[in-house]
């Protein structure tokens, strides 16, 4: 029932929005907008920095997919951060320690990075459902104390490797990785096929199967779910393990497709770029994407501003201003929908009969 | 007739009540946890011979560490009373901190408390728009202050410290709030802590710490802790304010404006997380603002609140707990979180005999086994792995969670979306 | 009552005749031997257009990235370098933008590009062979081997070495501290110097010896208020002379110094003249240089005058690229045990161990 | 003798909803001291009234005039300072806070919150009959008692004015007539008195006037003395109340659902709220349990269904073939699987999902089994195909499936719980209050249905606080008092007011 207009405005106006108020206060900081702009879309055409983005756009939808599970049923997931960077250097350790067969080494890696990230993320699951212990904390804990694992991990004394001045796992054999696809000069990470594979998935799990329903139900009405007979402790662990999993291979595209090794200067915060971009994405595979490409499109941009010296905050502010804002939009027209819905009832049922709509909890 | 009775059921003639027991008042109980806390302490630091565990360095860190950490978590508090759930006290800490760092440039720090408090104020404005009059979900609008409160702040340091300190990610060093110390008393509870002597030496040190070098900001942010509860609790403001994080539609029949509680809770939260920014910048170690300097302290100061079951005595035992354990971990290092295990281990003997008593026998078993878990690894290390110890404060959070299984009630309409007039 | 702050009382430390804590001989200074590299005739380098690629800090983190524009700027005023163009890491950015970064600037015809700090060790690698016709140089990373990248690589334990003498013989209690930021084989460095050289100093001091955050976790370098509560701690187990090499969590580490009426040494510039940390200047006893300046502006000039191979291998004690600042007077009565040192040190006669012994 | 004055007189009042008419045209008098009964279907817009007159809501056209001068009612502030005072038909009570900060808020003002508050609070506790103590949180008191607390609300502001929004509903006819003796003495001390029900018995027992709305608009005032409840009904709806009656027995000397020694702990304390519960339905049998709310009803039925785990007892479902199946070790989906249908009490929380479109909603508590699921996956168009047939079976007033749950009348909503829960072949049918807040023509169709169902050899389990759909659909009825099934009745011979007297305990 929801038209292609409502869906696509909101961001549109949002991105408007946006855009108006980094110009102010790039008018303050004395720059000129329209070329700070300029120079952020030009940058699209300059070298390999339109495959880059959608490099690092995979990345993004991997962490914004593993977000949005845990969302669908209403989990917060902040723990993202701390399950990626945990079985990243799992990964990254075995991937590296292992000489196998070109298809099943890179296999075996992305099995091993699920399973880490399925393990950290049982850490929070099981306290929640056994324990109560609400998973904003706790997982706010454990990213934390990631840090401390990584470190640990990738000590020279246990699995590390110094090379200069940096830290890192033992680079992982050419059979290991997964080729990328050069588009001119440039090469997308083939990673990328498998996190479409992995977004499709998503979709049918959401609208096609079983659990997928029931996770949705769990989202929308716990207590309806329950009486539906979705048992919400299980749901919870699952959409836990299954959002850990997710979250275990945000780090793949990179680690198999550009550096073969973790370190410690390694990207953070991909987990955290997820939240915004599920939020972005409205939790839908397809929203999730467009999310991705446009966060991606922003931080990169930053780095072309700062040639033109424009303070690239400002990408930053665009970022909050965006989400903020399309959510603002989003809300608004979502109510103007259902209003929408109530009329069309109303008519539909001759206006004769009122339709009884707080009954059913005007939204 | 009709009816027949098919089994007799209990006592008719009295009206069900729920049954009502006893309650502790909770600054009793607060007073008991405290003491219990110094004697399992001072046990384990006598018998590890690590006195770091009590020391009034200790203490002195863990007070000035667990501020910023208290202040956000009252400001979480004073938001969710009031029914909006506030994960954006990170980005209003970080504006916090710029405002501090300005004001006190300008003006000292008493300027600069003034200017933290009214850019996390404006933080919290700005939540208060996007969810109580744009009804957006609450976790929602909290990320996106958190990325914008960073955006701004790196944005405004850029423009306005870096022709100042040629740094656009710090500030030029701005002066702090004075220290005083209680001397007289201090000095006499050097004495005694010197003195070594079980218990009163440890309980000493503690204090001293809490009396020496406190600043007016550190007053300030513990009498909050008093005066929240009290507004909150036994003030016709404060009743109506929590109205509002119950059963807005109630308090809306009551002829209670809802959304000017609602704006008014969200604002102090965000003046509260901005005051928490103004303890970093204005308080020993910190003296200027730089870009990453609240590091998470806004989350932590989250889970600081829930830990405290939505409560200022709870969330100051949080605040509390994590401050100490990484006052803890910085002031003396493997060796001391080795002897805090050990304390751990004293603890659960208590927990376990009291758990003897009342006849939980699954608890004993858990007890008596994470006991000995715990004894190993004390017993069989020197000291830990350096890389995992400046997360102790974490990892005690995390088991200490696990462990106690307290029930947390947060306002029943916390997150929950409010319209006037949509209510039935 | 209000606390006095130790700032007006006169640093008892400071005052120094030379403390009971040394147990061996300084070796003898000789004769003060001359190591600049920046002699001879003024260069002209005003064609080069120079990239710098600044790290997480960028300009102005008054530390190595500073440093290293303040090199840069030198080269602007003595060989009229004009075009410069700057771009800085931010802290999330992933590998694939520090390759960007380069890349835009290689493509926009800078050269040499100067890539600051060694987490740009892989992305110079990869850009580098890419534009063969460009000079790059990389600060803090030696791991390179493209023929068109120079390292620009720093002896830190040697001036760390004589850190480690000075705050032996400043110190009262004969008991020092060290703090360091972030647990990375870079930082260890620092923290080997120094350790070699209080031992070396004395046998009988004791040494506090503490890491803020383990590897990887940056924020090590940005949180004064655990630096001030490490050092405190410091200071409190009885240390009155402690090093820092944490970056910006070093202001933390001035003011306990402060407030304990103790001694701080600063790191990688002279932090006795720096702004941001003018407030506790008077503590700050001397400071570990770490001369990225001479660095980059050797190198600009061994460009214009395309003479690479002239550039040390390390930037030592030697090339005056490690050494110790004298601001404020507090070392000057132990100049020349210092200088004894670091002769020892540049002769050979002492090895100083690049990894802390534990 | 003297005409009393008006002291609210309501003009033209018209509201509009989103695609609903909710008042149009409202007139209404009120005389000072008078009890005036207000009287309509479901959603005929009686509360909407109500929230007009108590300024929660604003009327989009119409005056409102109190004692004689007209006024505006922004919000609630305005009514209470005109002397306005509301009871509301759910509940508006703060769980968390205690009686007295419920009584006090918004009024501090009057008696501050200290010992005069105190003082003033207590007097009206005794007034009103409240027993439990002023610092007790909220939670902990029963229906009845919650009832009492709205009430001192509205004195504590010093109403004259008192609304009160189907007070009733909760009650059973023992306290219904204390509520009535309370207003009684109210109205003779000059309170004037609005008062809304369905129940037309009770409007004639206690009003004064009664005014009679239909689909949003007055269709005319009467003196409650003089009307039958008949004609009362036929203005209301224009034809005559349908009643449920039970035709002749159906009950089959096979039993369906087993329960024995049922027990549920309360999860703070071990207090029990289930204890000791036995019964059997048998197929074709209608088991009415009457009970005043609060007393173990939900919990049973949740406890049944699987939604909350007993603590001791055993729940058998006996399978054509009379082998018993133990559920206690089920999940919801697994008793659901075995044959029971579940119609909810409150069918928002526990029935629908609101924003998802009514297929979906097709789904729910079905998932495993065909036509709406194949294995692990959705049969997205069975599902679809099926809801089509609910609508059309059950006259689910609606353009499509496709729009969200929410946006469906109550009554609409409720056909379609009851349709869904009717199609998966139960073969025991619990149902929670399945008329609640429906509008008389649903509640028709849906008595029919279980009736129906019945016919066919369902057993069903029934919860209702309507005690004359209780007695009309039951077979047997038990009763329900403080977590146990203290008494039986016969729903041939029994009234309502001995089974009221049954479920407060005062037969015992
Ligand atoms: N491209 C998009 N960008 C942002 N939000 C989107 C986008 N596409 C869908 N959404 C939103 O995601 C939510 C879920 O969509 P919904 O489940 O109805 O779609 P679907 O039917 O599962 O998918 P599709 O129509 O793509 O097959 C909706 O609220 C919708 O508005
Ligand atoms: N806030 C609202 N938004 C939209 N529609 C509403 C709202 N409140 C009430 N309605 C609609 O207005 C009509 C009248 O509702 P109202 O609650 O006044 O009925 P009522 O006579 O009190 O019914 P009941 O006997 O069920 O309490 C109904 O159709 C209802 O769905
Ligand atoms: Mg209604
Ligand atoms: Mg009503």
């Amino acid at each position: 029932m929801i038209s292609w207009r409502t869906k696509v405005l909101p961001p549109l106006l949002a991105i408007v929005f946006s855009v108006l108020i980094c110009s102010i206060a790039l008018l303050i900081s004395g720059s000129d907008p329209l070329r700070a702009y300029g120079t952020m879309l030009r940058q699209l055409g300059q070298g390999t920095t339109a495959v880059d983005t959608v490099n690092l756009a995979t990345v993004y939808y991997l962490s914004g997919l593993a977000v949005a599970i845990g969302f669908q049923m209403n989990l917060f997931n902040i723990g993202v951060e701390g399950q990626y960077r945990f079985a990243a250097v799992w990964a990254a350790i075995i991937g590296g320690a292992l000489h196998l067969p070109s298809v099943l080494h890179a296999l075996v890696i992305i099995v091993v990075a699920i399973a880490a990230g399925v393990a950290y993320a049982a850490i929070p699951a099981i306290l929640k459902v056994t324990r109560g212990v609400s998973e904003v904390i706790s997982t706010i804990m454990l990213n934390s104390i990631v840090g401390g694992i990584v470190a640990f991990l990738i000590n020279p004394d246990q699995f590390g490797v110094l090379t200069g001045n940096n830290l890192r796992t033992q680079v992982i054999d050419s059979s290991g990785r997964i080729p990328g696809i050069p588009i001119g000069d440039a090469s997308l990470f083939g990673f990328v096929i498998i996190v479409a594979v992995v977004g499709g998935a998503y979709w049918f799990m959401l609208n096609r199967t079983r659990f997928g329903f029931e996770l949705r139900a769990s989202g929308e009405s716990t207590t309806a779910a329950a009486a539906g007979g979705v048992n919400a402790k299980r749901m919870t662990l699952v959409a836990m393990l299954l959002s850990g999993g997710v979250a275990g291979m945000v780090a793949l595209p990179e680690l198999l497709g550009r550096d073969y090794s973790y370190a410690i200067t390694s990207t953070q915060g991909y987990g955290f770029t997820g939240i915004a971009v599920a939020l972005l994405g409205r939790n839908h595979p397809g929203g999730i994407a467009l999310g991705a490409l446009l966060w991606a499109f922003l931080d990169k941009s930053a780095v072309s501003l700062e040639q033109v010296n424009v303070p690239k905050e400002i990408a930053t502010i665009m970022q909050g201003a965006i989400v903020l804002s399309v959510v603002v939009a989003y809300e608004v027209v979502k109510r103007a929908d259902l209003a929408a819905a109530q009329r069309r009832v109303g008519r539909a049922l001759g206006g004769g009969k009122p339709a009884s709509v707080a009954e059913g909890g005007a939204i | 007739m009709a009816i027949s009775t098919a089994s007799q059921a209990g006592d008719a003639t009295t009206v069900p009540t729920a049954p009502v027991r006893r309650r502790l008042p909770g600054w009793a109980k607060g007073i008991l946890w405290a003491v219990g806390v110094i004697a399992v302490l001072s046990a384990a630091s006598y018998l590890t011979g690590v006195n770091t565990l009590t020391s009034t360095n200790t203490a002195q860190t863990a007070l000035r560490l667990a501020l910023p950490i208290l202040l956000a978590a009252l400001g979480g508090l004073w938001s969710e009373r009031a029914g909006v759930i506030n994960i954006g006290l990170e980005g209003m800490m970080i504006l916090g901190t710029w405002g501090a760092a300005w004001g006190a440039y300008y003006g000292g720090p008493w300027l600069g408390l003034v200017a933290a408090i009214v850019m996390g104020a404006l933080g919290g404005l700005l939540h208060a728009i996007a969810t109580v009059t744009f009804n957006v979900n609450h976790i929602v609008s909290g990320v996106a202050i958190n990325l914008l409160g960073l955006g701004i702040a790196k944005y405004l340091a850029t423009l306005i410290f870096q022709p100042l300190s040629g740094n656009p990610r710090q500030s030029p060093t701005v002066p702090t709030f004075d220290t005083y110390s209680a001397t007289f008393l201090s000095d006499w509870l050097s004495g005694l802590e010197k003195q070594q002597r079980v218990g009163v030496s440890d309980a000493a040190g503690l204090i001293n710490g809490l009396i020496t070098g406190v600043s007016p900001l550190t007053i300030i942010a513990i009498v909050l802790v008093p005066v929240s509860y009290l507004v909150l609790w036994h003030t016709r403001f404060g009743l109506r304010l929590r109205s509002c994080g119950e059963n807005p539609v109630a308090a809306e029949s009551l002829g209670v404006n809802v959304y000017t509680y609602k704006y008014t809770g969200v604002l102090l939260s965000g003046a509260l997380a901005g005051m928490g920014g103004a303890a970093l910048v204005l308080l020993q170690g910190g003296g200027g603002y730089l870009e990453g300097q609240t590091n998470g302290r806004g989350y932590i100061g989250l889970a600081a609140m829930i830990f405290g079951n939505w409560r200022p005595g709870g969330l100051l035992g949080g605040a509390a707990l994590f401050g100490y354990s990484d006052g803890l971990q910085l002031a003396g290092g493997g060796k001391a979180v080795l002897a805090l295990l050990y304390g751990a281990v004293l603890l659960l003997g208590v927990i376990v005999v009291v758990q003897l008593f009342r006849r939980r026998w699954l608890g004993v078993v858990l007890g008596v086994i994470a006991a000995g878990i715990l004894y190993w690894i004390y017993w069989a290390n020197d000291s830990l792995p350096g890389d995992l110890i400046p997360y102790t404060p974490h990892v005690v959070t995390l088991i200490v969670l696990a462990v106690a299984s307290q029930r947390l009630r947060p306002p029943k309409a916390d997150g929950a979306r409010y319209r006037r007039g949509e209510g039935d | 009552a209000k606390d006095s702050g130790g700032a007006n009382s006169s640093n008892n430390n400071a005052s120094g005749n030379t403390g009971s804590c040394v147990t061996s001989q300084a070796p003898a200074a000789p004769a003060a031997a001359t190591s600049s590299s920046t002699s001879g005739a003024k260069v002209d380098a005003s064609s080069l257009r120079i990239g710098l690629a600044y790290d997480i800090g960028g300009r102005g983190d008054a530390s190595f990235n500073d440093a290293a524009a303040a090199g840069v700027d030198k080269a602007k005023t003595d060989m009229g370098v004009k075009d410069v163009q700057e771009s800085t890491a931010s802290p999330t950015e992933d590998e694939a933008a520090k390759e960007q970064r380069l890349s835009q600037l290689a493509t926009g015809g800078y050269n040499p590009v100067v890539a600051v700090g060694f987490a740009y060790a892989e992305a110079v690698g990869a850009v580098a062979p890419k534009f063969p016709n460009t000079k790059f140089a990389i600060i803090d990373d030696d791991s390179v081997t493209s023929p068109n990248v120079t390292p620009l690589v720093f002896a830190e334990e040697q001036g760390s070495f004589l850190a480690g003498v000075a705050a032996v013989y400043k110190s009262k209690n004969c008991h020092i501290g060290f703090i360091g930021g972030v647990n990375t084989p870079l930082i260890q460095k620092f923290e080997a110097g120094y350790l070699a050289g209080a031992k070396a100093a004395s046998s009988k001091v004791q040494i506090e010896d503490q890491y803020l955050t383990p590897a990887g976790d940056n924020t090590g370098f940005q949180d004064p208020t655990k630096g001030n509560a490490k050092a405190a701690a410091e200071f409190a187990a009885g240390a009155d002379v402690v090093y820092h090499a944490a970056g910006a969590s070093g202001k933390g580490v001035f003011q306990a110094a402060k407030a304990a009426n103790g001694l701080a040494i600063g790191v990688d510039s002279d932090q006795y003249n720096q702004k941001t940390v003018a407030e506790y200047h008077d503590v700050i006893m001397t400071s570990m240089l770490k001369r990225v300046d001479v660095a980059v502006y050797d190198y600009i000039q061994a460009v214009a005058t395309n003479n690479l191979g002239s550039l040390p291998k390390r930037f030592d004690l030697k090339v005056d690229g490690v050494g110790y600042a004298t601001s404020g007077g507090k070392v000057d009565d132990i100049v020349p045990v210092l200088q004894g040192y670091k002769q020892a040190i540049i002769a050979g006669q002492i090895t100083v161990p690049t990894t802390p012994a534990k | 003798m003297t005409e009393p004055e008006t002291v609210v007189e309501l003009r033209g009042i018209t509201k509009r909803f989103p695609g609903v008419i909710a008042n149009s045209d409202v007139n209404l008098t009120v005389r000072a001291g008078e009890v005036h009964a207000v009287c309509g279907e479901n959603g005929a817009g009686k509360s909407t009234l109500m929230k007009i007159l108590y300024g929660m809501q604003q009327p989009d056209e119409g005056t409102i005039a109190i004692n004689g001068s007209q006024v505006r009612l922004r919000n609630p502030q305005d009514a209470i300072r005109a002397g306005i005072g509301m009871v509301h038909q759910h509940f508006m009570l703060a769980d968390n806070l205690t009686v007295r900060e419920n009584v006090l808020l918004g009024a501090e003002k009057l008696h501050g919150i200290g010992r005069d508050a105190r003082a003033r609070i207590g007097e009206l506790a005794e007034q009103t009959g409240l027993n439990a103590p002023q610092d007790a949180l909220m939670e902990s008191l029963g229906v009845a008692d919650r009832q009492r607390v709205e009430i001192m609300k509205v004195l504590y502001r010093g109403a004259r004015i008192v609304i009160l929004d189907e007070p009733t509903a909760v009650l059973v006819p023992q306290e219904v007539e204390a509520l009535f003796a309370t207003v009684r003495s109210m109205r003779a001390r000059g309170f004037t008195f609005l008062f809304i029900s369905h129940k037309l018995d009770e409007v004639r027992a206690i009003a004064d006037t009664v005014t009679v709305i239909r689909r949003g608009t007055t269709v005319g005032t009467a003196d409650p003395k003089t009307i039958s409840t008949r004609e009362l009904a036929e203005l209301m709806v224009g034809s005559e109340l349908p009643s449920p009656q039970t035709r002749e027995s159906t009950v089959v000397d096979r039993d369906v659902l087993r329960v024995n020694g049922l027990r549920l702990d309360a999860e703070d304390s071990g207090r029990a709220v289930l204890d000791d519960v036995s019964f059997t339905v048998r197929a074709g049998e209608v088991l009415g349990i009457a009970g005043v709310e609060g007393n173990g009803q939900t919990e049973l039925v949740e406890t049944i269904i699987g939604m909350r785990k007993a603590s001791a007892g055993r729940i058998e479902l006996v399978e054509t073939d009379g082998e018993a199946r133990d559920l206690t070790k089920l999940g919801t989906l697994g008793r659901r699987e075995a044959g029971i249908g579940y119609i909810p009490e409150d069918r928002t929380r526990h029935g629908l999902l609101l924003s998802q479109p009514l297929w979906a909603n097709r789904i729910l508590g079905y998932q495993t089994r065909r036509p709406v699921s194949k294995g692990q996956l959705l049969d997205i168009s069975g599902a679809r195909q099926d809801t089509e047939r609910i609508i059309a079976d059950y006259d689910v007033r609606t353009p499509g499936i496709e729009v969200p749950a929410a946006a469906l009348s109550g009554g609409n909503q409720q056909k379609l719980v009851v349709g869904r829960e009717l199609s998966g072949d139960p073969v025991l049918l619990i149902a929670s209050h399945p008329t609640r807040g429906v509008d008389v023509g649903a509640q028709a169709l849906i008595w029919e249905q279980i009736r129906t169902a019945r016919h066919e050899g369902l057993a069903v389990l029934l919860i209702s606080a309507d005690l004359d759909e209780l007695i009309g659909l039951s077979d047997t009825i038990r009763v329900m008092l403080r977590g146990r099934l203290v008494s039986e009745a016969d729903p041939a011979t029994v009234t309502p007011r001995e089974l009221g007297s049954a479920m407060t305990g005062a037969a015992a």
